[in-house]
């Protein structure tokens, strides 16, 4: 089972993560130009406080209880990724409500978000584990 | 081994995905009164509103049935349980014989004790896709539509038929909206942001007749309508359970193994009533992640493996014309306002445990609260102003977020 | 033009070694169809034959072969010597005037004891002794060079080819119960009769083909140690870290050859604990003696003949029996040149030494 | 206000087009140079706090960030040049001794760079160190000038304490202290993955680390801080630190502030106070009391490790060598003038000392004229930059080399040489956690035996060009070496010949 897990020990919070998450995301081929004046929406986030900060992404879990609750069918796990089917949602939120790790979020679209370990957009290492400069977030495979 | 499933909605599809993931081999049948592949009922709003389509409502893929070797029978109502012999008996008078039955029969709306309703003109349900369809068939830019119950349903129907541009009034003897979703300044400011959408309401009122086209008021007043729409709350359906001489006129009750009194017989979803860990109280708790959560370790029992649904507990999770509304739990105990400019917020805490909660607005990662509630976690082990603040993974302790995240 | 000594000049090689297990004296004539054999290898720029248990008539004493450059030189040197040794015989080496030798140098010999007033005053033992006299000639007698100082044995040696060489010096004529010879191929072209080899120091002798990558580190560390590298070559360096480690430090010819053709590593790692230590030991305690780079060497002494190719066998060398004899040549047709029904052909590994004793020989110094 | 007499040596380059004002630069910048307007949405900078550490730059997920070096200029003049212009300013203000961090950055020569490596061509068949075995494990300690046989006439295999090291590279000393514990641990088990040594430096050994002891060289400098019997024990050999290059003849100096929580404990001082290092050793005023010293450490550890006594290379460097080989230590480090430090004043950093390539050449030589080369390996540190360097080193006559600086560089350093500040962005030269945090041990130490790797091959594959196939052949080989552009006094003391020759 691949997942990420987050060394809250190493995390810097420097963010750079959300922003690797967001230009991945966002299709472009050069980040300046697909990040440029624009408020992020990453697929994780960074909490902050003090010195601490941590990185949050979704847990892909055994049990998923987002994808158990989803009223639509949209979310569903493949291969081990919890991933939504974002033509089909329809922004109820229910995943919203039952997600322990506060790991899905609303997007602009109205359809929910959420980090799919980069699968939807090449497969490999995800752009955050590759994009932190100090190995606070790794990609655990199996398990 | 055979198991027959009644109901093809998220419980009896729970079921057949808790059957599959312990048993690849044995026969399922399941049988359902409606023509249709699996689709999710509480999209039918968004059907109505033009949101989503039939082929985007499926529940599950196409291949759904197919791929997890599942018999439906479609357009067939079970008539009759034979628990003796261990068959259910359909309405062509035919029977089925199963090893493991599960009643996922979910529930039908139910019909207020209003005089004359028999004789409005339009008189329509909103609880099935044939119920949007047919609505969505008949409604007009022009029409005048007066829903009865101002519930989930009822507001999700206004929303759906707002998109047509009709006038839309909502009455309800309750005197606030999502009476069992709110409380009173939530449900204050849903209202005020429908009536600003152009539905009006008239709450704490009671119909006291309906003849044609028009509902007379209590206290005398009346509004005129061209469609009515009857969504006052919705009743298990139980009669099968009960032919067999059970108790379950008000839910058919369950173990946390789902599995009824009678041998051989599980029940999941709407029509069963269980335990909100929240309050303690047992109850009907008609939501979809229930009802699948309850199918699922239904049938994860009934192919011999062993899952309990513990955490039940009513909460909801809607968009009502462009606000966001999650709520969970019970409102008890003492309150903690954390609300701040345009958005609603109130936790509700007893015995240093969350309750319930409501955010109104603002709903981003509610999940950890509801997580508070469903696992129980002692507040006093959390910091919980942090937490109040904003649901947080920061506010629990370091060892707590290593084991939630993984790593060092 | 340079000579050795001032330049370090890279050499190919051929050499060849008989050896009579028995101690059975023989001529000299085989080893130099041996050698003609392999006149390819060489280029007429050095060719040289050690014999040992030639001079049964004055065992006892050091034979002296010395190279004159002129009269002065020699009277020079001989009243050096004169002034150490007890000189009980000295003449003129014997040679055969040929067209392919010119230029031959003065060539005489010496049968000498150390002066026992002299030894006992110098607190050394005769073999320190004398070479530390001979060295003293070397150095510092312009003209002199004694090229060969071992009892009971003689390095003869020339420029030219190795056959030629052989019957300049009527190598026939001499009878040994072991013979190396050396014939060379350096790729510069100083011509001086004492850069050819055999290379010897008292009864040690050595003929190499090769080149050393490690010379430096070789030569500065023997340097520590008394010996001065005059010639700049390979042979002279190798001879002295087989003195030191044989006759100074009193290693046996095998545990010399675990010196300077160490075992790799990982091959040391291999052996059992014992054998691991004293490889381990070996190669730490004197790690500048190790010699990399490509080498075969022959190595002759008072009682046997030692064969030794670098740890990567970098160059070629075969040996082959027949009776009494074991033959030994870089190439396997200077074996069968001398004797056509050789058995038991062998191409030794890399750093595997193979030491062959005459009766009563040992592999170390006493 | 007074006036400041400076302007600003660096000045931060910002690409607009390709900013996205991530913030990363603004909150990885511990000199505080970027900040963001949050009217204007734009980030912006204080040059006059820029060091030049390049953490911005190298995190800028864009590639918007560029430090330059200012042209801003003060009228030329070849004698008073800007840089001793500003010192003079600085000074003027301060009061004080000028501060400086890492190693001497003048313009002397750098005799490595004048000295070139042989290859083999015809004569000598070069070796290919992907088809045959290239050896660079070595030991160090002393060699025998004499065997011992048992009664069966076995030999005697029992030696002086030797280290053996997989590659004759061992980390040089750097205090937990000076450098961050993460450094610490990245270097530790570096060491202990690579088969080589790291050294503690007089900072003492932090109790995480004993577990890596059997790769740890422990040093008794002239503070003994940290210096307990269980220290002694712990190390594989202990290094008795008489100077170092980067400050010969100058003690050290950690201020208090930097002396908290651990750093206090494994110093055993109490916290707060400064760990003031004597310029000399207060018991050791000559080389009898040095001898003393080795026998003390060798007594107190069972004369089982063995002893380094290591020194920087000053003038008179091949007499001194001679008397702490003599003096029973098995190991001498020789430190030349370019080491690195974490603090130094900057004139003694910049003006004292002798090269290091010189010093070995002249240490190495005078040793084997007295005949006692064997009696002590010889490591050589003070900028040894890469595997070339490592080559022409060993060929030159030492046994191996102490690198520190290169390390650093692995581990993130850019040599913007402020250590001294306690303000390292890279997490290295620093002691504050949000900074330490930000070097990953797991990423540092493979960060470093990659470069080690590295080197390990190139170290081969020119050993092999050589035709030689063990380090051993390559140490004091300095026929494979020649010079270029080196005069004859050089030449000589370098004992190499010129190229060409």
């Amino acid at each position: 089972m691949k997942r990420i897990t987050v060394n809250e020990k190493w995390c810097l919070g420097c963010h750079l993560c959300e922003y690797y998450c967001a230009f991945a995301n966002s299709g472009g081929e050069d980040m300046a130009k697909a990040l440029k004046g624009i408020t992020i929406q990453p697929r994780l986030r960074i909490e902050q406080a003090g010195c601490i900060s941590f990185a949050v992404a979704c847990r892909h879990c055994d049990t998923p209880l987002c994808v158990k609750s989803c009223i639509t069918g949209s979310l569903s796990v493949r291969d081990g990724v919890v991933c939504v089917d974002r033509e089909k949602c329809v922004g109820c939120y229910t995943c919203v409500m039952v997600c322990p790790y506060g790991a899905v979020m609303p997007s602009e679209s109205g359809a929910i978000q959420k980090c799919e370990l980069c699968t939807q957009r090449s497969p490999g290492i995800p752009a955050c584990v590759s994009g932190c400069p100090n190995g606070a977030i790794v990609l655990e495979n199996g398990g | 081994m055979k198991y027959v499933i009644v109901g093809n909605s998220a419980a009896g599809i729970g079921g057949v995905e808790g059957i599959r993931s312990v048993d690849r081999s044995g026969e399922i049948v399941m049988f359902t009164d409606e023509p249709y592949h699996t689709y999710s009922r509480p999209l039918i709003s968004y059907y109505l509103q033009g949101k989503t389509d039939i082929e985007k409502m499926s529940y599950r893929p196409e291949g759904f049935y197919c791929d997890n070797n599942v018999r439906l029978e479609r357009g067939v109502k079970v008539a009759a349980i034979d628990a003796e012999n261990r068959r259910v008996v359909l309405d062509s008078g035919a029977s089925e014989s199963y090893d493991k039955l599960l009643l996922a029969t979910g529930s039908r709306a139910a019909t207020p004790p209003i005089d004359g309703l028999e004789n409005a003109a339009l008189l329509f349900h909103f609880l099935t896709l044939d119920d949007a369809k047919a609505l969505k068939s008949i409604v007009a830019p022009n029409s005048r539509v007066l829903i009865v119950g101002a519930g989930l349903i009822g507001l999700k129907c206004a929303e759906g038929l707002s998109a047509t541009g009709c006038s839309i009034t909502v009455t309800d003897i309750a005197g606030r909206v999502l009476s069992a979703a709110l409380d009173e300044g939530g449900a204050s400011m849903v209202q005020r942001h429908m009536e600003q959408q152009g539905i009006r309401f008239r709450l704490n009122d009671r119909i006291a007749k309906i003849t044609k086209n028009r509902a007379t008021f209590a206290g005398g007043q009346h509004v005129d309508f061209d469609i009515l729409v009857v969504a006052a709350g919705v009743l298990p359906n139980t009669e099968l359970m009960c032919a067999l001489g059970c108790d379950a006129q008000r839910g058919i009750r369950v173990d946390s193994l789902s599995q009824t009194e009678v041998p051989g017989i599980y029940a999941a979803g709407d029509c069963v009533r269980c335990c909100d860990i929240s309050s303690g109280q047992e109850k009907i708790m008609a939501i979809l992640p229930n009802a699948y959560l309850q199918g699922e370790a239904a049938g994860v029992n009934m192919a011999g493996g062993n899952k309990s649904f513990e955490t039940p507990i009513p909460m909801n999770a809607v968009t009502l014309m462009g606000l966001r509304v999650i709520s969970a739990g019970t409102f008890a105990g003492e309150e903690h306002n954390a609300g701040d400019e345009g958005a609603y917020k109130k936790l509700f805490v007893e015995d240093n445990l969350l309750k319930g909660y409501i955010l109104i607005g603002h709903v981003e990662r509610a999940g950890i609260y509801t997580s508070l509630i469903t696992g129980k976690i002692p507040l006093d082990t959390i910091d919980f102003d942090l937490m109040k603040a904003q649901p947080q993974l920061m506010a629990f302790s370091r060892s707590g977020r290593q084991k939630m995240l993984g790593g060092q | 033009m340079e000579r050795e000594g001032s330049i370090r000049i890279p050499a190919g090689c051929a050499i060849a070694g008989i050896i009579s297990r028995e101690g059975k004296r023989f001529s000299g004539d085989a080893i130099r169809r041996s050698m003609s054999m392999m006149h390819e290898r060489s280029n007429g720029l050095g060719g040289g034959f050690a014999g040992y248990g030639i001079y049964p008539e004055y065992k006892d004493a050091y034979a002296l072969h010395v190279f004159y450059d002129n009269i002065e030189a020699r009277e020079a040197c001989e009243k050096y010597l004169d002034s150490r040794f007890d000189i009980v015989n000295l003449s003129k080496i014997p040679v055969k005037k040929i067209r392919a030798i010119t230029g031959e140098p003065l060539i005489w010999r010496y049968f000498v004891h150390p002066l026992p007033t002299r030894l006992a005053d110098s607190q050394l033992d005769e073999n320190e002794f004398t070479r530390r006299c001979v060295f003293r000639v070397n150095t510092s007698i312009e003209g002199a060079y004694v090229f060969s100082s071992g009892k009971n044995m003689g390095v003869f040696k020339a420029v030219g080819y190795p056959e030629d060489v052989a019957e300049f010096y009527q190598i026939g004529d001499y009878e040994g119960c072991c013979w190396t010879a050396h014939g060379r191929y350096p790729t510069n072209t100083p011509g001086w009769w004492g850069g050819a080899h055999p290379f010897s120091l008292l009864d040690m002798t050595v003929v190499h083909n090769g080149e050393i990558s490690s010379y430096d580190a070789n030569r500065r560390f023997i340097e520590m140690y008394g010996y001065t590298c005059t010639l700049k070559t390979d042979t002279e360096v190798i001879t002295y870290i087989l003195d030191y480690l044989v006759r100074k430090i009193g290693l046996d010819f095998t545990e010399a050859s675990n010196v300077i053709a160490a075992p790799f590593w990982s091959t040391i790692a291999s052996k059992d604990e014992r054998e691991k230590q004293r490889l381990t030991y070996l190669r730490n305690m004197f790690a500048s003696l190790l010699i990399t780079g490509p080498f075969s060497i022959l190595v002759g002494f008072n009682g046997g003949l030692m064969m030794l190719n670098d740890r990567l066998k970098l160059r070629s060398m075969v040996m082959g029996e027949k009776d009494d004899f074991v033959y030994f040549a870089s190439e396997e047709a200077a074996i069968r040149a001398v004797e056509p029904a050789v058995e038991n052909l062998y191409a030794p590994r890399g750093g595997e030494a193979v030491i062959v004793l005459t009766k009563g020989g040992a592999s170390h110094a006493d | 206000m007074p006036i400041d007499f400076l302007y600003p040596k660096f000045e931060v380059v910002r690409n607009p087009q390709r900013c996205i004002a991530c913030r990363v630069c603004e909150r990885q910048c511990a000199n505080e140079v970027h900040r963001f307007d949050p009217a204007l949405n734009l980030m912006e900078s204080d040059e006059s706090k820029c060091v030049d550490c390049h953490r911005c730059v190298s995190l800028c997920p864009t590639r918007a960030l560029k430090i330059v070096e200012t042209d801003h200029a003060f009228r030329k003049n070849a004698n008073w040049s800007g840089e001793i212009i500003s010192e003079i300013y600085l000074q003027a203000k301060s009061g004080g001794v000028l501060l400086s961090s890492m190693g001497n950055p003048a313009g002397h020569p750098i005799y490595w760079d004048k000295l070139l490596i042989n290859a083999s061509q015809v004569t000598n068949p070069s070796i290919d160190p992907l088809r045959e075995p290239i050896e660079t494990k070595t030991f160090l300690g002393k060699k025998t000038h004499d065997i011992k046989r048992d009664k069966n006439g076995h030999l005697v295999t029992e030696t002086s304490p030797q280290l053996e090291i997989s590659m004759p590279v061992m980390f040089s000393a750097m205090s937990y202290g000076s450098i961050s514990y993460n450094a610490h641990e990245c270097l530790a088990r570096a060491a202990a993955e690579l088969g080589i040594y790291y050294n503690t430096g007089e900072g003492g050994l932090h109790e995480d680390f004993y577990r890596y002891g059997a790769h740890t060289i422990v040093q008794v400098a002239s503070g003994r801080f940290g210096v307990h019997k269980d220290y002694l024990e712990a190390g594989a050999a202990i290094e008795i630190k008489m100077g170092q290059g980067a400050k010969p003849g100058i003690g050290g100096h950690l201020p208090g502030g930097k002396i908290v929580g651990d750093i206090a404990k494994t110093r055993m001082i109490p916290e707060g106070s400064d760990a003031i290092s004597p310029a000399p050793h207060h018991d050791i005023y000559s080389i009898e009391d040095l001898r003393q010293l080795v026998y003390s450490l060798k007594e107190a550890t069972g004369y089982r490790k063995p002893v380094i006594v290591k020194i920087a290379a000053v003038h008179n460097v091949a007499a001194i060598a001679s008397g702490i080989a003599r003096s029973g230590a098995d190991i001498i480090a020789i430190d030349g003038f370019r080491g690195g430090t974490g603090a130094a004043p900057t004139r003694i950093r910049d003006h004292v000392g002798i090269p290091i390539e010189l010093a070995l050449a002249s240490v190495d030589d005078r040793l084997r004229e007295e005949g006692i080369r064997q009696d002590v390996s010889l490591v050589a540190g003070g900028s040894v930059r890469s595997s070339a360097d490592i080559v022409k080193a060993i060929a030159l006559g030492a046994d191996a080399v102490y690198v520190a600086t290169a390390p650093l560089l692995a581990l993130g350093c850019h040599l913007c040489a402020t250590c001294f500040t306690g303000k390292c962005n890279w997490g290295i030269a620093t002691q504050e956690p949000e900074l330490v945090k930000r070097l990953n041990p797991e990423i540092g130490f493979l960060r470093l035996v990659n470069l080690l790797t590295a080197w390990k091959h190139e170290i081969s594959e020119m050993m092999g060009g050589m035709g030689i196939n063990s380090i051993e052949a390559l140490k004091g080989n300095r026929l494979m070496l020649r010079g270029v552009g080196l005069n004859e006094k050089e030449l000589q003391i370098l004992g190499v010949r010129h190229a060409g020759e």
